[in-house]
Order: C-alpha cells, then structure tokens, then sequence
C-alpha cells in the first residue's frame, strides 16, 4: 500500500478527481499564446520562458486537466524526493551509485501523462523517474532497483538503478549504452502497426545521444515508414561534461527534425504544461499514422551527472545557481497555488505523503532480499543450454 | 523428402514460417523484389507483400535494433545481414542488446529473432565480402550461433531458430549456397542442435562445420583409400556446443583436427582445443592441430591466391595423415 | 607511355592547352542563372534540367576553362571505355568482378576538376573512375586492380576493382563497408587542420551510404567544428535495388545538410559544368575556413548495380531508355562541339586514342605478374608479428 | 623512478608524448576539462589546450573513424572509449578499417592509433561497466592488443603503443587504477612486449593479465605457505602473443591455469589453450584449467554477486592447488 500510489490523484486530492474544478486562468489557456519559437544556442542556465500554461503552438494539444495537473505535481515532487533519498543512499555507500533526473521531472511528467499506460510503449532513459512513476511504476520499485534487489522489477539487481523496465506499463528494459533505444523504438512501433495496435512509441534520450549512429538510423527508418514513435530528446545541454555546442550542430533538435522532413518541436521543458500539449500533439500525429515527431524539452540537469561525477571541474557555479533559481518544482507548485489549483493545506500534505512513503519504500527496499548467486545463471536463454547451466567450477 | 539446395532450403524455411505465423517478417537490404542478393528471399515479397518482405536502409545497426524492438513487441524479425562482413556495425545492437535483454530485465522481456549472413570466402570477393564471423558471436551469452552445412540443416535449424525464443546468429556458408543439394525433410519436426557425426572412423577425428564440414568429407574419403579411418564430427550450433559430441569423438580416436575458414588466433577452434585440453586430455595421443585460416585481414581479391587462404582438403588430408600417423 | 596520360589536355587538344579558345556562350556563364531549386522526390528516370554550362547558384563559381573541358570529356570517355572493357572482361570470365560508374562521370570530373591533385585529399567510392582518372590514376593502373596484380597500386591485388588508393595523389584507400570513409573524411581534414595545411578533403559516397550511422556522426563532427570537408553524394537513386524512397527521408541530401547546419545544394550531375561550380565554390569555402559542405549531385546508374546484379527484377524498362536518353557522356560531347569547343575531328582522334589506351592498358595489365603466396602475409603489420610470419603450415 | 599509480602512469605516457610529438593529440568523451571519467587526461586540455585534446560527441564509431582519417593524414590519435563496455559501435572501424588498412592498400597507407579503454569488473556497475574485450579484438589481424597489469608497463606499453606504426586496442585494468602502485621508468626506452615471468616456481603455471594479474599473484604467494610453486606469467601483449614465453612455462611445470575476467567461451584463454594443445600437449601433466568469469551477459550491479562472478583469489588458489596435486 505504501509502495503502490493510486493511479489517479493522490489521496489528498481526491476531492479534486471527483468533479471539475474551475481551471485557473492560464492554465487551461495561456496567457501569451503564439507559435513556439525554438530556442537554439541557449545555455542550460538560461531555460527560457517559463509561464506556466502560457504558449499554445500551431501543433499544440489542448492542457491538462486539474486533476492531472495535480497528479503531475505530484510525482514530479515524488521523483524529486526518490532521487534525493538514492542521492544521499550513496553518498553514504549504502547503494552503490546514483543517477537523478533532478530538474527534468517537469517535463517527463508531461510526456507521460499524454500516454496510456500500459497500452503505448515507452522506451525510457536513466533519468526518467518522474516519467515512469508516472506512468505506473512504484517507489517501492524504485528503491529496489536502487538496491539492486531480487524484487526490482526493472532487472532483479542486475543493471545500475534507473534502468527503468517494467513489463505491465510496457516500459521497455534499456541498456546502459546510450541511442540504442531509439531504432528499438522504431521497431516496436512497426510492429505496433503490423499487428493493427493504435499504441504509439515515445522513447527518450539526452542531446548526447542524439550525436549516435543509431539516432540517424532510426529516425531515418521511421520518417521513411512514417511510424507512430514520438523521439524525445531531453537536452539539459550536458553528455556529463560535454557541453551541447561540443556535441550537436547546429544546437538542438530542431534543424534535426526537419533533416528528416518529420514534425519537431522545441518546448521549454521546465514547463510541464508547455510540453504536455506538444507531446499530446505528437501523440495524436502518431496515433492518426501522421508520422513521427521529433521533441525537444530543454530541462536542466541540477545534479552532477551521476554520484560518480563531481561537476566543478565544467561547470562554473554562477550557472548553478542560475539553474537553482529555474528549477521547475517550486516554480510549478507556486502556479498551482497562485492559479488556485491547490491549496498551502494540501501541499503540506501531499509532500508529507510522499516524505512517509519514500521512507516507507526505502525500508522495505532494504529489507528485501537481495538476488542470490544461485539466480545468476537465470535468464540467459530461454531453455539454459549446457554450458549455461555448468558455467561454475 | 524434396530435394533442394542449401539456398532454397533457407528460402523454404522462410516462406513456410511465414506462412504459418504472422509475426514472422523479413527485413533487410535488397530483400524485396530484388530477392536479396543471393535470391534467398526471392519470391517472398511477392507472396507476402512490402509489409512482411521490408528494403531497408543500408543501416545495419537499425536492421538489428528495428528488429530488436519489433521481437519485443511479440514479432519475430529475420533481419538479413547482406554478408557477413557488413555485421560489424550491428554488434552493438547484436552483443550489447539483442544478447543481453531476457537478462538484464531478469526474464521479462525476449528477444526472439533471427539475424541471417552469408558468411565465408567467395571468389573475387576480396576483403570484404568472405569474412567468417562465428567466434566473435559464439563468445557472447544470450546469442545463438547456429553453422549449418547441409539443405535439410539450412532448413531445420531455421525453422527452429525462427520459433525459438532467443536472438540467433544463423551463418550461412553462402560458397556452397547452390552447389550442395540434398533431401530436406517436410517439416521442422525433429530437428535438433545436437553435433551430427557425419562419418565414422577410429583412427583420427576432424570437426567442421559449413562449407569446411565438405571439405573434411572429402579428405576422410580421400584417405579411406590410404586406409585412414576418419570421423567427421559437423557441430552444426557453435553456441551453444554440444561438447559431448566432441569430447565422446577424440575419446573414441585420440587425434583431433578442427577445420575453419577463419583465422586461427581466437578463432572457434580454440574453444574447441581448450575443452578437450580440460576434459579429455589424457585422451589425446597426438597434438590437437587446427586448419585455420592465415592470420591476414582476408582474402585476397585475386583468386589465385585463394587455395593459400581457404582451407583445401589437400591440406586437411595433409594434417589428417600426420595426426594418424603420429 | 600508353597508361600514363598527361595532366594537361590530352595531345590532340594541345593546341587548346596552348593559349585561350574561345569560350563557347553558355559554357562560362549559363543562359538560365537562378539559385538551385533542389529536386526533391526526383526519381533516376527524370535526371532534372540539364542545360549545358547553364544555371549558377548563389554558392557558384566560375565555369571552368576551355583545357579543363576538354580534359574533363576526355576523362569521361576513358573512364566509359575503361568501365566498359572490365564490364566486358567480367562478362567472359577474364576478371572475376566488375562494378561501373557509367552515368556518373559527368559529375565525378567536375569533382576532380576543383581539387588539387595530390594536395587535397579525396576519398572516393568503388563507382569514381573518372574522377581517380581526373586526379592523375592512369587507365593501367585501373586495369591492373581489375586483374588483381601485384603492381595495382590501390591494393596489389588485394582489395575488389574500384576500390582506389594512390598514395601519391592522396587518393585514400576505401573499404567495401559503405559509410566509413565518411568520419575518416572528417578525420583527415582536422588532421590537416591542426598541421596547418590548407588541404581540402572531398568524399564520395552514394545516397544508399548515406543511411549509415556514420554518415551522421561524420557529418556533426565535421559541422561542430567547421572542418574543412566537402561531402558528396553520388545519388542515383538506387542502392543496389532499394530505391530512394525506402532509404532516405525525405529524399536528397539538401534537408539533411540544413540538419546539420551546413551549406547544401543538389545539382544536376549529368551536368559537368553546373557540377563543377558547386564543387568549386564548396572548395572554396572549405579552403577559406568557412565549414563543410553537403553536396548532391544526382545522376545515373546506367548499369545494374555491379557484374553480379541484374536489374530487370526492379528496374522497369522504361526507365533504362530514359536513362540512356540522359546519358550525360553524348549530351557533353555535342553542347562541346555545338559550342565549338572541340571539332568532330578532334573528338574522332581523342576516342582513337582512348581505344588505344584500354587496349594497351588491358595487355599491360593482363601481362602483368600476380601477387605469389609469398605476398600473402605482407603489411599485416608495420613489422609482423611472429603469428604472423609464421601462419602456415 | 618514480612511483606511481597505473591512472598517474597513462597520464603520464600521453603528457610526455604529447610533449615529445606535436602529432600526439587525445580525443573522446569528456577528455577536455573534466579530465576523463576516470581522469587519465586530467591536466592535458589545461597544458595543451583544445586543440589536442578534443571532447567528442558520443559517437565511438566516429572517434575510432576520425582517429583513423588523422592517422591517415600524419597524425598520432589517442582515442578514449570511455568504458570498454561502449567499444561495440566501433567495432566496424576498427575491425574492417583500422585493422585491415595498411593490409589492403599493400603498405601504402597505415593507421597508427591507440584505442584506449579501460576495462574489466567494478563494483556496481552493472551489465555495461564492466566488461572485458580482449578475446573480440585479439582475434583480429592488424591489430595489435596491449593489457598492462603495472604502472610501469601502462606507462611503457602506451609510449610503445603511441610510437607504434599499427593500430592498438590499450586495454586499461580500471579497478585497480588507482590502487596499484609501483615504480615507473623515466623513459620509454628498453620497453618491449615479451610477457613477463612475475614469479617463478616449478610446479603450477598460472597466466594472466591485468587485474587477474594480481589476483593470480596473491594465489600464487598464498600457496607458497602449502609448498606449491607456482610460476606466473603476465602476458602484457595478448596480440602479438609470445608463445615461446607461453609455451616454456608449460613445459617446466606441465601443468597450467588460465585465469580471465571475460567469460570462458570463446574467451582469450581458448587461444592459450589451443596453443600449448598444439605445440607443448605432451608436457603436460594435468588438464589446462581456465578460471574465468561464467556464461552469462554481465557483471550484474548487485555487489553481492560480485565474488561470484570475477574470478577471486580463493577460487584460482583452489585451482592451482587441485592442478598441483593432479
Ligand atoms: C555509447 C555510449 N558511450 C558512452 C557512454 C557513457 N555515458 C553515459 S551517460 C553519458 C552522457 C549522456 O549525455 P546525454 O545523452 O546528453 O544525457 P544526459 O546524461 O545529459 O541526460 C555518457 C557519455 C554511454 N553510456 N554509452
Ligand atoms: C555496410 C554495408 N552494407 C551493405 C553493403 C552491400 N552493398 C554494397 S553497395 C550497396 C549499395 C550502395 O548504394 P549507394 O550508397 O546508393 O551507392 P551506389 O551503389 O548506388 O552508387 C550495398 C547495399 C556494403 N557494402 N556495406
Ligand atoms: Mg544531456
Ligand atoms: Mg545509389
């Protein structure tokens, strides 16, 4: 129960789940619509306009509703606090490592609510907490994939935490070599439209991994079928330490996009519902087989790579104080507030809630048994063959 | 039992899954009308329209990751690879992904596919288009390599590769694509990965596999007449390796030759040589010898030169008659 | 002597070499200027305009000169009659393997003729005779690799015909892999950056290369950090039987150079003059610091895909008689002797004496010792390693 | 000499080559002012700017082919692969390029480079940060594969490798980056490749390299206290492989271990296996043995599982005391 959050708005905002609650201006509707201007060359510790709600571009899908706001809300403050907890679990070598998606939880939140859970695939990448809580995915099942438990249901403590899988939500395993999701993505959406499913393909990945083969291959494969896959590229304008003019001419995805003759966008991805109407546009081009979108939400990445990296070596500190004051999770609960849509009362709450059940998944991650070396020979083959089974000596 | 080519023996296999199973779908470069460059597929897309017969893209390492995320999705992709030599940009997609996915999600997501290459030397192909590639595949767990050597092989162990439930590299020994004919049974029904003793012999054993398994055939025929009795072990999946076969043949006579087109250093054969250096050693009564490939690049364009790269039975006999007569 | 042609006009014209002719009208400036429209979706039957010496784009520059005209013919029609003498040698079993650029010369002499020869490095692909002929490889030396012989200077024998290398005039060794060349291309043209030389590097691919993973990794490399390359795409619309459609998205190369940022045009490749000033204006902003180019030149395969192809299962009929119709060699010769730029007599004397060159190329060649067993385990390595002095047995 | 780490060693190797040679430059991820991930190139942006010592984008199969287009032109590319386990993208040029250059242009052009990349099991690092390479690429002619175990040799082995005219695959022993440290020569000179008896003993042969390196040294210093000598060979350079050095410890001790990280399928072993099965089968007393990590896909993150997967010094300790006493 602690580990399981209900699917739709946290308890605390059940009122606000049973019936329409009066949008707040701006939220349904922006205040300054107009189209989307990509934003090439801008600096992380510049993320541009972030009006909440505010743009609607040619391609945009309508808001989210209230509740889903409040639901978005709610696991990107969940993912922040599992992050924070896995943070610190390594700092203190009680897990071997960490990775966090802090400062991207806007807009993986948004790319999740404009999916079906458990109907469209989802190819994630290692900082996508906030989208697969979002999608489904428990803390509970987070912390035992921090541990590396046999329980997790990602890889039963095989691959590092944030390798996110999860079969019931259709959240495909990923490895740790960075693109090579993005032509698996295509596949899947082939076989998607072989099979006469509707499910649309959304696969994420950094502006890194934009600079692989395997993006132009599979980007190239599914602008020639015109398959249902949404490519989402969450520039946070660093591959570790590479900065983005470094690793992608010109700076963007935009250009990108158009080299393959497919929509592409650009959303301030601090701004969940900014880039919650241009997913959902991307998703309906998808589903009505109008092809694939290639999106860009530029986030910022508030942490050091990984707990492996110290960032001071690249990154100068005025930008990280820069990208403090941007941070999307305050910012984004102020606008709720301001727009009525939640209360002081009710965020007291919920962040209570989420403290007990982070604490909650974390103690009972850790009491789970961990994989046993009798488990380590499972699941190379289907059928072991021999030398599988007699590997030890 | 029709008689047929290894060629259409691949193409048969191909054409009756599909026939059976709609989730299988063939992808690959040329494949479509053109029927691949080797006619494997020739026909299919006919039969079977641009929706399960897809040209793709000269991208190798999509071929195999599309395919990946197709198998995911509860299909089951034969990808073509168009020679073996043009493999090496999907190792990635092949050792990093397709090998590593049942595991890393602890069983919950397979990847049954199949990636097909001709593989082996050609005349004028130079080097680039008669690479073997089985040890650099057998060394990876989660993959399949499967050798066949004869048409109902060709067949059978395709038809069992594509219901399978795990990624396969199917290497086909495309220099004896057209020349070999043989019976090939009407279904996939008993059909097996066990090694096949293609000969009997108690004087000296020799294990091949494709277009080499010939070869072997022809030099334990040959030294028959010498009174030489030769066994000839075909491994027919190199993984996994039916190591019982192997070690039950050099128990039986002792002598050990391993015949690849492929370079020797780290090639399959000296998996071969380091099971039987642990556990059948006191077996041996002669020096484990492998005829292997020159450690060069590849083959050489001008086909003169082929006999001095390509193991010829004259140099198998030649290894065989020293090791009986050791 | 005979496999040995001169640099400058071949003899017969050497009253052209001498001083200045006068240029044809339409040869230095076209009767059509206007900026490149790209010819998107084109398919290899409908070759685009191909108006002689006609059109120069914003990125033009200036027509060449009366000698390299006529240099730029000869080459055309060695490199026709070379192809055709091995395609026919292949046919009788002499040489085991023939792969043609017959309907791509037009376009690969103006390649050549913006370069500087043994300066500028060039890495070609398997269908470039004439434009290796154009940079100084002679009609024996092509005939020698097509029999394999220990004097091929590309690979003594090693590597399948057309797979040029010669050193001396920086003509890099290829492979048969497609693509490769491509990052190696940016490679070399950084190396000759950091060394201080002003050497412009060209590579040739086709559009089918085009859709590796290496196409896209060479060309942001190159674009992120302005190299010196220019990248040209031989598009003739097949790869093997795959047609366009099915390989690029959207088809031609001018959108993907604008998704990398980089200067693009698509031009008429049967056309050697309209070729040879986008070639020379992309030289020239090579050369001047200016970053890479993507260059299309569209043209024709006139033969199946190589000696082992047969194009009749994909390749309507229709479309080879049109192609033939579009032949760029005879449309060349009759606007150079419309133009007066050459008599009927001269061309008589030039294409007597490129049948004279194959035959004696081809005696010479097939004269010529073959590479012994003894060669077999040369330049494995620098200084060979014992395994490999000693691999037989 | 100095003492210093194996990490301080690299570092090293590449500052003073780059001093000596303006050819020298470094490229790969985070190279620049990060210094590396695991700060091999820390100090170089600094001393020689960007220049020489480039932060690709994460492409290995262009920094591999950018390295081999320098390499062409006259320059000394040191390419990083930051972990072992993100070499596959570069498998196609390094294999079908680097490798086979200078071969198939018959001398004309060469492609000297050094592919570092560190390598081998660490703590939680999962599937895909810890992989070992060294059988994929010692398998390929034209390449040359260098595995250091000391400062000394890392330092020695990379000035030999960066002066070398053929393509090298560096292959770095991570884990003990840093916990390694030993004395380093001032210079490059009087290095050479000839695998390195480490300890002598006429009973037991144990051979390895890199980290095993010292794990099959402790072994063999524990077993020292039962009176069982073991000899250990560190092989260095695993292609070229010195065979006679090989080959001589077999035939003083007739009895040999063979000790990898990688699995044993396929693996490197194979190869020294098959060696002495060909050329030294009858000084042998007891099985060869190979200790190596087991079939499956990866180092799981588990740490837990670990012991059970790297090859520990208890189990090679247990291995060589089973041979001794064969
Ligand atoms: C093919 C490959 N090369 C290198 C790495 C090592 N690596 C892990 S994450 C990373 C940076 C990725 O940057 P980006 O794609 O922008 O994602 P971000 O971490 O910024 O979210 C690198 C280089 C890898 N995982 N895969
Ligand atoms: C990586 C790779 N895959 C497959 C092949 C086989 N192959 C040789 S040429 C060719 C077609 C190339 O088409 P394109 O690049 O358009 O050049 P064109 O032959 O049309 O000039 C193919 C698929 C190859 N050489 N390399
Ligand atoms: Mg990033
Ligand atoms: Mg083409």
């Amino acid at each position: 129960m602690a580990s399981r959050h209900p699917k739709a708005a946290p308890s605390l905002t059940n009122s606000s789940a049973a019936g329409p609650r009066k949008p707040a201006a701006g939220l349904r509707r922006g205040p300054n619509p107009g189209p989307e201007r990509p934003q090439a060359g801008r600096s992380p510790s510049d993320p541009g306009p972030g009006s909440v709600g505010g743009g609607t571009d040619e391609t945009g899908g309508p808001a989210p509703d209230v509740p889903t706001l409040i639901r978005m809300y709610y696991h990107m403050a969940l993912a922040r606090a599992l992050d924070e907890r896995v943070w610190n679990l390594s700092r203190q070598g009680a897990v071997p490592f960490a990775v966090s998606g802090r400062g991207q939880e806007a807009a993986q939140v948004a790319l999740a609510a404009a999916l079906r859970p458990g109907r469209d695939y989802v190819y994630p990448y290692y900082r996508d907490v906030a989208l697969v809580l979002h999608l489904g995915v428990t803390a509970e099942e987070i912390m035992l994939a921090a541990f590396g438990r046999l329980a997790d249901p990602s890889s039963s403590g095989r691959q590092m935490p944030n390798h996110f899988s999860h079969r019931r939500w259709r959240i495909v395993s990923g490895s740790s070599p960075v693109g090579t999701q993005i032509p698996q993505a295509a596949g899947t959406a082939l076989a998607c439209r072989m099979q006469g499913e509707d499910a649309v393909v959304l696969v994420t990945f950094g502006e890194g991994a934009s600079s692989t083969g395997d993006f132009h291959e599979g980007l190239n494969f599914a602008a020639i079928h015109r398959l249902p896959v949404v490519f989402v590229c969450e520039n946070n304008g660093y591959a570790i330490s590479v900065p983005e003019r470094l690793q992608v001419a010109p700076p963007g995805m935009v250009a990108r996009a158009a080299g393959y003759g497919i929509a592409g966008a650009s959303v301030d991805g601090t701004d969940p519902v900014q880039t919650y109407r241009a997913t959902a546009a991307a998703v309906t081009r998808a589903r009505a087989g109008e092809g694939p979108t290639l999106l860009e939400v530029r986030v910022l990445r508030l942490d050091p790579h990984t707990s492996s990296d110290d960032d001071s070596t690249y990154r100068p500190p005025e930008e990280r104080a820069a990208m403090r004051a941007a941070d999307p999770l305050p910012r984004f609960r102020n606008q709720l507030q301001e727009a009525g849509v939640i209360t002081a009362e009710e965020l007291e709450a919920l962040h209570a809630q989420i403290a007990a059940l982070v604490d909650a998944a974390t103690a009972a991650a850790e009491k789970s048994p961990a994989p046993s070396p009798a488990d380590l020979p499972r699941h190379v083959y289907a059928e072991s063959p021999t030398e599988v089974r007699s590997w030890r000596r | 039992m029709a008689e047929m080519t290894i060629l259409e023996a691949v193409r048969r296999a191909m054409r009756e899954a599909m026939e059976e199973d709609d989730r299988v779908f063939v992808l690959g470069e040329d494949v479509g009308p053109r029927g691949g460059v080797f006619q494997a597929t020739a026909g299919l897309h006919r039969q079977f329209g641009p929706e399960r017969v897809l040209d793709t893209p000269i991208a190798e390492s999509s071929i195999v990751g599309i395919a990946v995320g197709a198998a995911i999705a509860g299909m089951r992709p034969i990808a073509e690879i168009q020679f073996a030599d043009f493999i090496h940009p999907a190792m990635n997609q092949l050792m990093n992904e397709a090998a590593k996915l049942r595991y890393r999600s602890a069983g919950a997501w397979s990847c049954p596919l199949v990636v097909r290459a001709p593989y082996g030397g050609v005349h004028g192909g130079g080097l680039y288009h008669g690479q073997s590639v089985e040890a650099l595949f057998s060394h990876i767990p989660g993959l399949r390599v499967y050798a066949p050597s004869t048409p109902a092989d060709a067949y059978g162990m395709l038809r069992l590769a594509i219901r399978g439930e795990d990624p396969v590299v199917f290497l086909e020994p495309k220099r004896i694509y057209a020349s070999v004919r043989g019976p090939v049974p009407d279904g996939p029904d008993g059909i097996g990965l066990a090694a096949a003793l293609r000969r009997q012999g108690e004087d000296v054993s020799v294990v091949a596999w494709g277009m080499m398994l010939h070869r072997a055939l022809a030099a334990a025929e040959a030294l028959a007449t010498e009174d030489i009795a030769v066994e000839v072990l075909d491994l027919r999946s190199l993984r996994p390796l039916d190591e019982e076969a192997l070690l039950s043949t050099v128990r039986k006579t002792g002598r050990l030759c391993i015949v690849h087109e492929d370079n020797a250093m780290c090639g399959y054969g000296a998996e071969l040589a380091a099971r039987v250096a642990e556990k059948a050693l006191f077996h041996l009564d002669a020096p484990i010898r492998r005829v292997a490939g020159p450690e060069i690049p590849g083959l050489p364009y001008c086909p003169a030169l082929e006999d001095d790269v390509v193991p010829t039975v004259d140099r198998i006999i030649r290894t065989l008659r020293d090791l009986a007569t050791y």
